[in-house]
């Protein structure tokens, strides 16, 4: 279906034949009508990933690179000695669509639209830790980026795939605006999806990093099993996010490949214990609450194998993660006598959960089945999808409630979330820990930072009020024949810069 | 009452229904917990930024000035700007209210005329063995929720027989016109229920006014046939077979979003759930009202109708 | 004429209730060649409007056949298939109950379009054919009348109606049932004189149910009488009917009697230059009328003329535009039992609508004896039996619901159940309508008798001057909503002095008491 | 001819296509027993689960075996425990909600059919400013506001239902308002209660009959669709609905979690509304 139209479903799904150049078909989740192509405020994985199609980034996480990360636009970034300057080196011979050159403007342009406030997260984290009012350009292919504090793991933060680059007074994005990514947007139909052409003049063709696609079409299809039919039947090529029956079952046919988001692209589900709840305050009752967590049966029950076993720390695989922790055991005897220690056997205690991504509902019912075989009068309260974190300040005083963690670096997501007794930290205050996070960050020799970060989530693995019992990867699938997704899958999401049919 | 006068007193009557409803949509928003800011300003915003973000967004003021400020704007067309996404309800509204009524209508062309078929010609011999064998397939179609009906076409028509494709992609700048097979699924889904339901509230009326005297007659003197069901039977059978379908229609247009999300079909009951659920206040507001406007418009065509088709109750009282 | 090819022959049919019970009908046989006419007499209930039905092949819900054959044209109604090629084609039926057989949802002009084009093949003037069968029976056929529905015209109206559809394309056999019951007498004879004309071409036929001995003598070759589902007797109509109009006693009856109790101080139905009008048509101008407690008053009309109307004012089933209507009470009193029954009851044209369909005759008679004249249960089950003893009916009709009655049955259940409200003032709209004479005769004995016990104050809407003459006092004469003459019903219907009333009078099957000077 | 008319003599005939009304008496006990069925296993069915309805017990989507009859869900819980205590929600709630909706439209609906025409058509403005919220909005916005709540979605399935129950009665009231016997009876001087008693209610029995199957119906639809929709008393509650939406993806693996709700709910709902149309027609039949 090189033309861009959608292959009749049975031709697609029997012939298999090698597609060269062709158009790649995608699905996902998706935002319904309120999809925006304005990604600094499009909240779903849709509007993230057309983004990135769309527009150039900065650089992705690459751990087999030098610096951690791969670079796009920029030819690298230069720290200073002191950790409190950042500078960002374009690389030179991008070009826009309209023709006109990549310069410092532009990369500034770009801040300063994401300083205006976008409330994403992961845009957050780049306004949280760098100055960006007082970014400068220095020269036409250069910008100087001062630091909030001083921070050693600036470019993990800039180059996390998702920082992208317009053009200097873009102000509304529309179909026609000039780009300088992967793939030029020929259509957009907000909740439905978005169609491509390929960019010629992309920088990365030069490097041998081009897209290899002719066209790419995204579509948002938000029920699982309507995207795994969608894929079973031919209509779309790739899809992200299967719930994980529906990708047990579609690995049982021979036409497709499940392929998962890899570490460290892996969702943490957890439960947060309330420390300024009584008996939450006792270390003993949070380690017996972590005791309780039958992890093994969570990830064969719930994902049918398909996801990792979690330790009660976030991030597991970024650089940043520490190293050679133990697993924390299954042991409900342990746990029971710690309650009992505790004073706290036959305590009640309502664990709060909703729908908000696959799986954690029903994590959340076992983790209760769990609780109750130690002694704990354990009820689950599921909230309709959305409401979870809508009151998030009720959320916050929650004896316990359930979470998921993104997949960001450890340290900066410690400093954002739980120092200096955020709210969003459930009566976590360790001064002691905020203090080695911060000094670890800002350590410029790598080998010493993660041993003072290893130190600090130490600590929270031990004291910490976080049960996180699995993480869980994006179930992902393809027809047979898509090559080249993984290649982009630098982020939790997949670009489609590398993909290619044959 | 004159036709003129019936019409206008209803239109106003609509009319001032909405004005009423709208203020109930806004106050119920009010149920909705969570807080519109938090939406806005992100769940872990400091209390400055919540103010401005508060203030920004006029959630500072009093209710009535809110609502005062919004009924202008609906008034001129502009029911605001929801706040995921930030793109203006109406838009949002004009592109997928069009694609549910698509859906409604394609289902009602099949229902209706299928559902007065099936009721005339089994309300006509209440009893006998169409009567029975209709009666009883209504009660089963039915008696299956959509969603159940949806898998199980699913299951038929898209996974084994390899058919249709089991979600609607409408194809991209298009509309679902441009893709019928997409269409396919979700009609036939929302049509067994609502023929199910169709059928058998016609196929009361019917028999009881095949019982009547006056039918009987008709039979005696030969009328029979389509002649006997449509011209003797159907005007007086119409009177709740319309308030059936009135009932129907309301269903299709506004309650369709497990056929929507079972299909992935674009339309306003999904973008509505969707709403809901991120607390996207304005959009909800804008959605519900122009579903209740819509809703008003079938009950008033639907009265319009029934009237039309009801011999007496014009005159007397 | 060729009289020898025959069009109908019924052997030994006999009908029955479904599951057993005597008979409505027993071994009737008939037969009936083409350019004959054959009336059926008998009493109300006796199986008149059942052995009708049959000859279409249809018998009503609740009965069965039980034995016997009907052949029509050399076909058995009661085969599907045969019936489908009798039915409109062959066999044109009119119902006893024009009102109910009407369809209430189409307008008068389509419902006789309809009859139209189902009988005639051609793409032929339906429109022309529909105004000339209205006008054929005496209807307006302007587009303002077309255009009315069935509840929209009067009870005579409508019989004419829906006799004007039964005789739409000719049919051979015309089954009527009841044709002229409630139409006055100018019209009666307008219609014989139509039937006449009809038959006159010799290869139709038709069947005439009929109470009315002079109409069905006028019209009917042959006649057979029923008494209880047998045919007791049939032959020419000299032979079969009685001397009718010999028994009748012309002039005044009794009724004068009524008059000797006190009635000014028993109070009285005043009306008092009432008007009242259906939509915008004002059908009632300026209407008074005094009837005194215990008399009886007549109204006598053309159909249409607004005795229906004037009925349903009287008691408040109708608006009226002007003018009071109501019961004067000299002592004071309030009438009745409990207290709530109104003292004005109406006895409706329609009998068939009037009826509740899901009620049983038992529990239609006990309604207003307990609900509104405080009756016990057991009260009010001996008073039911008794009051439907006043009109003629067995005690076994109280188990029946109307669907299960005959027309004349059910006329005289609503009169029982207006009887039953305990009433000062009884209007009866034409309460004998579908009652042979004799049973007609009794009825209204029984009103006169409790005029005479209980002052009961009758107002009689009527077409039968027979009627008027042996039990009205009084008589007004309403002609297009106008009261046109009034006075004594003895000088009234001896002198008329109104050309209507004059040709009302001139067409009654009695004649003038006296010639008209 | 005689012999065969002596044969035929007592069959009752279809008398010109005049419907004769077959007696079906084992279709309704049918109905009757099923419903009867599913509603006790919905009322008393957690005393004979023979497992804890939320324990997980072994893997996802086992098929039925000895210990576990109808195997095991989604989560690895006993299906027929689940089914055995997922009704009971179904149940009451839709009973609940069609009796609520039942009761406020039958008043409504026949106290505004009776009324003069100008005040049944205010009580009708009034009720259409219910309809016109789409029942899923009702039941979305009001399970949003009180989560987790059954009463929330018994309040939001009777609000979203009981207008057009208004409608439906009222247009069948008026019908038999206008009609002869109704007049009679009110210039008889008869209570506008004795009228709605004895000609209103019987006559309009059939419509009602069928407009409050058709509302239960609904009802158990709706509240399935909120436990499929995830709304009302959320996880781990067994619920008909809700167990369907869990286990419809698992239906390649095995059927049983996903049919066993379903024919349950089917169950409920045909056996309902052919009751329902059998006491209309058992009513309607005695007009005749
Ligand atoms: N609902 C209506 N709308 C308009 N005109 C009507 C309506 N009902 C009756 N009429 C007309 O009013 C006039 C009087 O009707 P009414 O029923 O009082 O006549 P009537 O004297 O009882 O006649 P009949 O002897 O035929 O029963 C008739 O011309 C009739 O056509
Ligand atoms: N369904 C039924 N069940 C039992 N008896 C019935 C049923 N229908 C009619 N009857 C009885 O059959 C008898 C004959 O009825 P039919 O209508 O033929 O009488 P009719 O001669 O036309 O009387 P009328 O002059 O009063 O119209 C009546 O006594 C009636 O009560
Ligand atoms: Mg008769
Ligand atoms: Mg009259």
């Amino acid at each position: 279906s090189a033309d861009g139209s959608t292959a009749s479903p049975k031709a697609a799904a029997a012939s298999g034949t090698p597609r060269s150049g062709g158009t790649l078909r995608a699905a996902f989740v998706g935002g319904g009508a309120s999809e925006t192509l304005d990604f600094f405020n499009g909240p779903t994985p849709m509007d993230l990933v057309r983004a990135r199609a769309w527009h150039a980034s900065l650089g992705n996480l690459d751990p087999a690179a030098e610096d951690g990360v791969r670079y796009g636009v920029l030819e690298g970034i230069d720290v200073s000695e002191d950790l409190s300057t950042y500078t960002l080196r374009l690389r030179r011979g991008v070009r826009f669509t309209d023709g006109s050159a990549l310069t410092s403007a532009d990369v500034l342009h770009s801040l300063a639209i994401l300083a205006a406030g976008s409330r994403l997260p992961v845009y957050r984290m780049a306004s949280l830790n760098f100055d960006l009012a007082r970014a400068k350009a220095d020269g036409d292919l250069t910008v100087i980026l001062p630091t909030v504090r001083p921070i050693a793991d600036g470019r993990l933060i800039l180059c996390q795939g998702n920082f992208l680059v317009v053009k200097d007074g873009t102000k509304r994005f529309s179909v026609g605006m000039a780009t300088c990514g992967p793939f030029t947007l020929t259509e957009f139909t907000a909740g439905q999806g978005a169609a491509f052409t390929r960019n010629d003049d992309y920088y990365g063709a030069a490097l041998g990093q081009g897209p290899r696609l002719a066209g790419l079409e995204l579509r948002s299809i938000a029920d699982s099993d309507a995207r795994a039919g969608a894929l079973s039947s031919g209509e779309v090529d790739f899809v992200h996010d299967l719930s994980p029956v529906t990708a047990r079952t579609l690995s049982a046919d021979e036409r497709f490949d499940l392929v998962p988001s890899q570490s460290p692209y892996l969702v943490g589900l957890s439960f947060r214990m309330n420390m300024n709840v009584k008996p939450f305050d006792d270390e003993r009752v949070r380690e017996a609450f972590k005791l309780a967590a039958d992890r093994e049966a969570m990830v064969k029950t719930v994902f049918h194998g398909n996801a990792t076993v979690g330790n009660d720390l976030p991030s597991m695989g970024f650089p940043d993660y520490v190293e050679g922790l133990g697993q924390r055991a299954y042991d409900p005897d342990k746990a029971r006598s710690l309650l009992k220690a505790a004073g706290a056997e036959g305590m009640e205690v309502v664990l709060s959960t909703g729908p908000e991504t696959s799986g954690m509902v029903e994590v959340a019912t076992l983790y209760v089945e769990d609780l109750k075989r130690i002694g704990v009068r354990a009820s689950l309260k599921e909230l309709p999808a959305g409401q979870l974190f809508a009151d998030f300040a009720a959320y916050t005083r929650l004896p316990l409630a359930a979470s998921y963690q993104v997949p960001v670096p450890a340290l900066s997501t410690y400093q954002i979330g739980m120092a200096g007794g955020a709210p969003s930290a459930f009566g976590w205050k360790r001064p002691d820990v905020d203090a080695l996070v911060s000094a670890s960050r800002a350590h410029s020799d790598p080998a010493k930072a993660r041993r003072i970060g290893g130190e600090a989530q130490r600590k929270q693995w031990a004291d910490g009020n976080t049960v996180l019992p699995v993480f869980k990867p994006y179930l992902n699938a393809q027809a047979k024949g898509v090559t080249g997704i993984q290649d982009d899958l630098f982020e939790q999401f997949p670009g489609f810069s590398r993909a290619a049919l044959t | 009452m004159s036709w003129a006068v019936f019409v206008g007193r209803r239109v106003v009557g609509a009319g001032v229904s909405l004005v009423l409803l709208s203020g109930v949509v806004f106050a119920a928003t009010a149920v909705l917990p969570g807080d519109a800011v938090s939406a806005v300003a992100g769940i872990d915003a400091s209390s400055v930024e919540r103010a401005r973000v508060r203030a920004a967004l006029g959630l500072d003021r009093p209710v009535a000035e809110r609502y005062a400020r919004w009924a202008l704007g609906a008034v001129r067309g502009d029911l605001g700007t929801g706040f995921v996404g930030r793109r203006p309800v109406v838009e949002v509204v004009g592109a997928r209210l069009p694609n549910s009524l698509l859906l409604a209508g394609l289902t009602l062309a099949l229902t209706v005329p299928l559902a007065v078929l099936l009721g005339l010609s089994a309300g006509l011999r209440a009893g006998g063995i169409t009567d029975r064998l209709v009666s009883f397939a209504a009660q089963g179609a039915a008696g299956i929720p959509e969603f159940v009906s949806a898998a199980l076409l699913i299951a038929v028509l898209s996974v084994w027989l390899e058919l249709l494709p089991r979600v609607s992609l409408v194809p991209l700048g298009g509309t679902p016109l441009q893709a019928p097979a997409g269409l396919v699924l979700p009609v036939l889904t929302l049509t067994a229920v609502a023929l199910a339901t169709a059928t058998r509230l016609i196929r009361v009326s019917v028999a009881d006014v095949a019982a009547s005297p006056y039918v009987e007659t008709a039979r005696l003197n030969g009328v029979r046939g389509p002649r006997l069901a449509l011209r003797h039977v159907l005007p007086n059978a119409a009177g709740p077979a319309v308030q059936a379908l009135t009932l129907i229609t309301g269903v299709l247009v506004g309650g369709a979003v497990v056929v929507e999300s079972v299909f992935d079909y674009p339309g306003i009951g999904r973008e509505l759930q969707q709403a809901v659920a991120a607390r996207d206040v304005p959009m909800v507001q804008g959605i519900a009202t122009v579903l209740a406007a819509v809703m008003l418009l079938i009950l008033l065509l639907g009265d319009i109708c029934g009237r039309l088709l009801d011999p007496v109750g014009g005159d007397r009282r | 004429m060729n009289a020898t090819e025959e069009l109908l022959r019924v052997t030994g049919l006999t009908l029955g209730p479904v599951g057993g019970g005597p008979p409505v009908l027993r071994e009737a046989t008939l037969a009936l060649g083409s350019g004959r006419v054959l009336g059926v007499v008998g009493r109300s209930g006796s199986g008149k409007s059942s052995l009708a039905l049959s000859l279409l092949g249809h018998v009503r819900p609740g009965l069965e056949r039980r034995s016997g054959t009907v052949e029509v044209a050399g076909l058995d109604p009661f085969d599907r298939a045969a019936a489908r090629r009798l039915r409109g084609r062959v066999v044109a039926y009119l119902g006893q109950d024009p009102a109910a057989c009407l369809n209430p949802a189409l307008r008068i002009g389509t419902q006789v379009a309809e009859a139209v084009r189902l009988r005639s093949s051609g793409r032929s003037d339906v429109a022309g054919q529909v105004r000339s069968l209205l006008e054929s029976v005496r209807l307006p056929a302007d587009r303002a009348f077309l255009r009315r529905r069935p509840h929209q015209v009067s009870g005579g109206q409508a019989q004419r109606v829906a006799l004007a559809a039964a005789l739409a394309g000719g049919p051979r056999l015309l089954v009527l049932d009841e044709p002229t019951g409630s139409l006055d007498t100018v019209l009666a004879h307008q219609m014989r004189e139509l039937l006449t004309a009809l038959m006159r071409d010799g290869d139709r036929a038709a069947v005439l149910v009929s109470h009315d001995p002079d109409w069905v003598a006028a019209l009917a070759d042959e006649v057979i009488r029923l008494r209880d589902g047998r045919v007791i007797a049939s032959g020419s109509p000299r032979a079969v009917l009685p001397k009718a109009h010999a028994t009748a006693p012309a002039g005044r009856g009794d009724g004068g009697v009524a008059r000797t109790a006190d009635a000014g101080s028993r109070g009285e139905l005043r009306v008092c230059d009432l008007s009242a009008a259906h939509g915008r048509g004002v059908v009632l101008h300026g209407v008074s009328l005094t009837v005194p407690a215990g008399t009886c008053m007549a109204v006598v009309g053309p159909s249409g003329s607004g005795k229906t109307t004037l009925a349903r004012c009287l008691v408040g089933l109708h608006r009226v535009v002007r003018g009071t209507a109501g019961w004067r009470d000299g002592s004071g009193g309030p009438p009745g039992g409990s207290g709530r029954a109104r003292a004005v009851q109406l006895v409706a044209q329609d009998s068939r609508g009037a009826l509740n369909p899901r009620e049983s005759v038992r529990t239609a008679l006990t309604r207003p004896l307990t609900g509104l004249r405080g009756m016990s249960a057991d009260e009010a089950a001996v008073e039911a039996r008794r009051i439907l003893g006043l009109v003629g009916l067995a005690p076994v009709m109280l188990s029946r619901r109307p669907g299960e009655l005959s027309g004349g049955e059910r006329q005289r259940v609503n009169l029982a159940r207006a009887l039953a409200g305990a009433p000062r003032v009884l209007v009866c709209d034409e309460i004998t309508s579908a009652l042979d004479p004799e049973i007609g005769a009794g009825v209204l004995e029984s009103l006169t008798a409790l005029r005479r016990s209980l002052g009961l104050t009758v107002l009689l809407v009527t077409h039968d001057l027979t009627e008027v003459a042996r039990y009205a006092d009084q008589v007004v004469v309403l002609d297009g909503g106008r009261v046109v003459e009034s006075g004594p019903a003895g000088r009234v219907l001896t002198w008329p002095r109104h050309p209507v009333t004059r040709e009302l009078v001139g067409r009654s099957p009695t004649g003038p008491a006296r010639d008209p000077v | 001819m005689t012999g065969v008319l002596a044969r035929e003599g007592r069959l009752r005939f279809r008398a010109g296509g005049s419907p004769v009304r077959p007696r079906r008496r084992w279709l309704p006990l049918l109905a009757g027993a099923g419903m009867l069925v599913v509603v006790a296993v919905g009322v008393c069915g957690p005393l004979l689960a023979p497992y804890s309805p939320t324990e997980r017990l072994g893997l996802p989507f086992q098929v039925p075996d000895g210990t576990h009859r109808l195997g095991t869900d989604v989560l690895g819980r006993d299906v027929l425990s689940r089914v055995l205590c997922g009704g009971q929600v179904i149940v009451l709630t839709g009973v609940g909600a069609t009796l609520v909706a039942g009761a406020a439209g039958m008043v409504a609906g026949v106290l505004a059919g009776l009324a003069p025409r100008r005040v049944g058509d205010l009580v009708l403005r009034f009720v259409d400013a219910v309809a016109v919220f789409p029942a899923l909005l009702l039941v979305l916005v009001l399970a949003a506001g009180f989560p987790g709540s059954d009463l929330a979605v018994v309040a939001a399935v009777a609000l979203a239902t009981a207008p057009f129950s208004v409608r439906v009665l009222r247009a069948a009231t008026r019908r038999v308002v206008v009609t002869g016997y109704a007049e009679a009876a009110y210039a008889r001087g008869d209570s506008r209660w004795a009228v709605l008693g004895h000609d209103v209610l019987p006559n309009i029995a059939g419509p009602a009959l069928a407009d409050a199957a058709l509302r239960l119906v609904a009802s158990i639809h709706l509240t399935a669709t909120a436990g499929f929709l995830g709304l009302g008393r959320g996880a781990p509650a067994p619920n008909w609905g809700r167990m369907i939406n869990e286990n419809i993806p698992g239906a390649s693996l095995t059927v049983a979690p996903f049919v066993a709700p379903t024919v349950l709910i089917v169950l409920l709902s045909v056996c309902v509304g052919l009751l329902a149309d059998w006491f209309a027609d058992a009513v309607c039949g005695q007009r005749r």
